[in-house]
């Protein structure tokens, strides 16, 4: 389906569903929606919509009511997804009911991980997860110094803890970060929060670069990615994944929750889009730069 | 976490690093004092703040209450609060960082009056994000933050109250965290921020423990304070939390019920200490109100101050291990003592101090001497010393109109004729 | 009179052996300390009143106008004023002349807040007299009388204010003068309330003397402060008077023009010090705003506070022998002026002593330093020293509406966008 | 026309005309109106029905804005005429057109004296009103201690000072009081302001008794009285006059302004009400008495 699932067989095998996902769907589109929002019915004919469409990685967004690191879209999304009623049990619900080829993940806030079961700890929550399908998790509000407790768990289960890396993280902490990450590294493009914006941030190229060497693990760039162009432009630096949110979470807003079939229809062709954008830098990357090599090589065999 | 199971770093990777330098700016300035930061901050807080406060004997209430009763009158603080504490060593410790603006939420007003005075006293950009609710419910603080100077946001996401202010805040902050510093008005968050407003504000017990010694010859035998996010109450805390023999009491709001409505996501009450559970909100692991998926609950009290589904998280430590002792009393009962210090003694306390003082009648007043009353048992068992502090963390000068209407629906036996005038 | 030929006795006759009955408390527990009155009175100030006030060095101020500028805090007592200083003196001395009851009047609610306060404070009752007219535009005041237990009583004769609320007083005292004080509330009325006052205000300068001493080594070229009835002017300058070098200066309010409607009998300034005449009003002989007739003039000051046709017989005296020298600011630079400490300082004074603050830049701001401006050759010449104590001798939440109303009419250069936000 | 105009051959000759024509009409009325209210024409017509009414002295009220000693009605009184313009040129005009037989008083507060010159000096005022034919003043707000400069200029210009004598007032202050008394003493009957009562107080006779054998200077007794009945009780008492004032403003302004017939006529017949009870009980005292004298004995030859 794309030119780099040719190139899989150059590979060694990965554990992680997600890496593999991205090595052989490379460049790989990600994206992002809110269970829930407006229904978690509704959410099913979204995730497969997306998967159709050609995304290559699904983050579930499991709503919590305090949301620090969103913008006022995905914000948005989730006060919606609670005020239906949305629970981690229905969660896992829609995830068992789920059948995509693009693996998911589950994208929340750290408290809801530890609620899940009767004491304050994550590994009931990773368990469910685990057993409904899920390959990984994305934790905004857990820094990696705060993680052992999860990626222990996640270990346990086989699932990928993605880790973030900011425009402001850089020395011993990148080394940190990037040592423990697993799945992809989540390249945010930008300070700030989520969101779609106008154009790509300068800020990716640096990111991009100082990430190189550290890791055999894919990158992938999110924050403010919303048309094909910026996933061309995102993967002309260098990305191996381009993740979009917001973007596709305005597509949702914008149908409400009159008839679910249009909403699904346009993220189908956004998604198609996107991934389209992508796949035309990784071309064109190809075609005027052939001798050398811009795919992940990882370092171990 | 920084105590114990409690605290820690919860927050988005992008401002880890500015965490860092502000723990490393914590550790240089304020506890090793270097370029004389904390001689300057105490030289502040004495000619700008007006510290010392008073520890003033209360004749009234020690004689209805039969035992000495101490008030620390933190009302007396420039702006009306022990909030200056913390702002204005924040807003220094921001300069001495070289960063350039200031960013704060704020609900009722209180923290972000504090802080745009502070940042106008040492001459720092500041911005405040506030709920669009809240920006029009509390008006007279909106206009005194933009008359100090400071630019107010008001923030129109949900319904546009502390929650959407301090999201809306971490969004600016996440953008600018190189040249931001982010003034968190409690000892919650992620740290330093709990273990530096602690130190801020431990002048208050500093200030006390020292005027008792000198008034009274002795320590206390129990210290009261409020608690919604903590920062008064480990401020009137920190300095006798050694002296093991000192009785240090957190009351909480009790607003109109400790039952939650788990259904609707709403817990009528602040009594997180009480009858929260562990959890992770706004970058630390505290105790919370919460429902069983996880989700915070829309807390509920008279007073907007204490009106947070989290607490600090050295006060959730302090409470688990028995050094402090949480109790709570109801919106009625703090309204009683609104009206009780403000008649016996001419000190109109914010809504906030007036549970501390609710819990003094609870555990001393007249109804606690009838042994068939339920809260007279309590009050029997928690014995209360002979030498009581209670700190008065703020006027109510802000509380008027509430009081007034809260006092116009209910039959308080304290409560003076306050029916309006006809004009 | 007691002050050369300022002062005096001019009261009916009933209230005339309350006077004498009051001089001699006076003398014995103010003068003589009989009983330990001024030991007991300044413990309470201490501890109730959150006494001494700071005396800040202004940074900003000092850099703006060349020459150190330091702040007397009396925004920091309790109550938000200085006001209280005088109402919790005569409060005690009533309490331990065998007094059962007070009465006050107040205008804007200062001085009524604080004699409910200190009447609170030592359980005496207490009734305030208040124009309906302020009673409706000053709500937040009534509100906290009557939660200190005070009666408030709407005067709805006349105009409905001040006036009105001192002859209703009067009418109380001479009912009820065998049991009641009557609390005056500045350096006005008959011997020995303008001495009196004045001595309780003293605290004021006494401190601020002992403050500069200690942190400058040496007196202030010059003390300014507002002066309206002039209880926080005469509190400023007490101690100073004996040193001949310091300069006082008493600033008015200049209102919107100093020219005088003698055919409305109104006077749109209460420049008393400066365009006043001799003459009786109040119980002492005083400089006045009158018609050629000698009816007192209808007054105006964008600050409630100095809004009085009269002021203390002392401060008359003083004037007349050059002591003290009167000067006055408008309403448009009294409001420059109080946007300029808000933002520079971080402290929102009242728009009293934001008079004072107002004759600061106008003497020593950049426009006096333009040698083509006519107020700069004044400035010149009045010459201001190196080293300045200003008073502040309130704060300004109280004035918040007026000044939002006042600045959104004028185009001030000092002001912060302060236009209402969208509900 | 009273039983003590036959008395007066008995007397020694006084100086003062208000003295006189208290002795020469005891027990005297001494009607108060404030000048100007409403219009200075009017109080023309009042102050001569007054007269005719058979009041003895007339106190004729010079308007102040700060009248500190008053209650609400004069008070109203006060506020009308300043509304209607009166000034002291206008009211020694009016006084200067006025012939009574009852000797008149100006009644005002001492700023209004100080201010009548070009200076603060009470002189020009005391001069003008003696021009105008004025027999005494009453300074509500003047005690005895701060009247020395008026007290002079009255000496100088043949005027009486009219001395408040309250209930509170004993000991030393009433002797310097008494000693300084010429024309009457105005005995405050109770603590307060001015103002009309339902009855006498009580303190009219303890302060009656107080004044006893202080000085020969007739005692006239106000505060509260409104009707022939408290006058007649008064006098019972032992004062040589009543003094009645709000009770007549309140007649004036029930009238308003809608012609001054009406109240001119109201005034006349409440003056000859309260001068008969007063001559009711001084009958009734020289019948059922007869062998004591009740009647002010004047000490000097």
């Amino acid at each position: 389906m794309s030119d780099d699932r040719d190139d899989s067989s150059d590979r060694p095998a990965v554990d992680s569903e997600i890496e593999a996902a991205i090595y052989e769907n490379h460049p790989a589109l990600i994206a992002y929606i809110t269970a829930g929002d407006p229904s978690l019915e509704d959410t099913k004919a979204y995730v497969e919509a997306l998967d159709r469409g050609g995304a290559d990685l699904i983050e579930l967004g499991l709503p919590f009511s305090e949301p620090i690191a969103e913008g006022p879209t995905i914000q948005g999304a989730i006060n919606r997804a609670l005020a239906a009623g949305t629970t981690p049990a229905g969660f896992f619900d829609l995830v068992d009911g789920l059948e995509t080829d693009a693996p998911l993940l589950v994208m929340t806030y750290y408290n809801m991980l530890l609620q899940f079961g009767a004491e304050a700890d994550v590994r009931p929550f990773v368990e469910r997860a685990a057993d409904a399908g899920i390959s990984g998790v994305i934790v905004p509000d857990l820094p990696a110094e705060e993680a052992e407790p999860l990626c222990a768990a996640c270990d346990e289960f086989g699932l990928d803890v993605v880790f973030i890396v900011a425009p402001t993280t850089e020395g011993d902490r990148l080394e940190t970060i990037m040592s423990r990450a697993s799945g992809f590294v989540y390249v945010q493009a930008r300070l700030g929060t989520t969101g779609a914006r106008a154009d790509v941030s300068s800020a990716t190229h640096d990111s991009l670069e100082r990430l190189e060497g550290h890791s055999d693990v894919p990158k992938a760039v999110g924050f403010g990615v919303s048309k094909g162009d910026h996933a061309a432009e995102i993967v002309e630096a260098g990305a191996d994944g381009v993740i979009v949110g917001s973007a596709l979470v305005d597509i949702v807003a914008a149908h409400g929750s009159d008839g679910d079939a249009p909403a699904a229809a346009d993220l189908e062709e956004k998604a198609r889009e996107l991934k389209a954008g992508a796949e035309r830098a990784a071309a064109d990357a190809d075609a005027t730069d052939g001798e050398q090599e811009r795919t992940p090589e990882p370092e171990h065999p | 976490g920084s105590f114990g199971e409690y605290g820690g770093q919860y927050v988005p990777e992008a401002v880890m690093p500015a965490l860092q330098e502000l723990e490393d700016a914590y550790e240089r300035y304020v506890l090793e004092n270097e370029d004389g930061f904390m001689d300057e901050f105490r030289e502040r807080l004495r000619d700008f703040g007006g510290r010392p406060t008073p520890l003033q004997r209360a004749d009234r209430l020690s004689e209805r209450y039969g035992r000495e009763i101490y008030l620390k009158r933190e009302d007396l603080v420039h702006g009306g609060a022990h909030k200056l504490n913390n702002a204005l060593g924040q807003v220094l410790l921001a300069k001495y960082m070289g960063k350039e603006r200031i960013v704060a939420e704020t609900g009722a007003g209180q923290h972000g009056t504090a802080t745009a005075m502070a940042a106008a006293h040492l001459d720092v950009p500041c911005e405040i994000y506030m709920g669009r609710t809240d920006v029009n419910r509390q008006r007279p603080n909106v206009y005194r933050m933009r008359m100090n100077g400071a630019q107010v946001n008001p923030v129109d996401a949900g319904s546009g109250t502390l929650k959407e202010a301090i999201n809306e805040t971490m969004r600016d902050w996440s953008t600018t965290v190189e040249t931001s510093h982010y003034v968190i008005g409690s000892v919650v968050g992620p740290h330093p921020f709990p273990a530096m407003v602690r130190d801020f504000q431990a002048v208050i017990s500093d200030e006390a423990r020292e005027q008792l010694l000198e008034s009274a010859g002795r320590l206390p035998d129990t210290v009261i304070a409020c608690a919604g996010g903590g920062s008064n109450t480990m401020g009137a805390f920190d300095a006798f939390i050694p002296d093991a023999d000192v009785d240090l009491v957190a009351v909480e709001a009790g607003g109109s019920s400790l039952e939650i409505d788990e259904g609707d996501g709403i817990a009528p009450n602040s009594a997180t200490l009480s009858t929260g559970s562990d959890g992770v909100l706004h970058g630390a692991m505290t105790k919370l109100l919460q429902s069983d998926d996880g989700q915070i609950m829309e807390s509920h009290s008279v007073s907007a101050g204490l009106d947070y589904a989290g607490v600090g998280p050295e006060l959730s430590h302090l409470v688990e291990t028995g050094r402090v002792r949480p109790v709570n009393v109801d919106d009625e009962t703090a309204l009683e003592a609104f009206h009780r210090l403000s008649t016996l003694e001419g000190i109109i306390p914010a809504l906030e101090s007036s549970h501390a003082l609710g819990y003094l009648e609870r555990a001393a007043g007249p109804a606690a001497k009838t042994s068939n009353e339920q809260h007279a048992q309590e009050a029997a068992e928690e014995g209360l010393g002979d030498l009581v502090v209670v700190n008065v963390s703020g006027r109510g000068d802000k509380d008027l109109e509430t009081v007034l209407e809260e006092t116009e629906a209910r039959d308080l036996a304290a409560a003076p004729d306050v029916e309006v005038f006809d004009s």
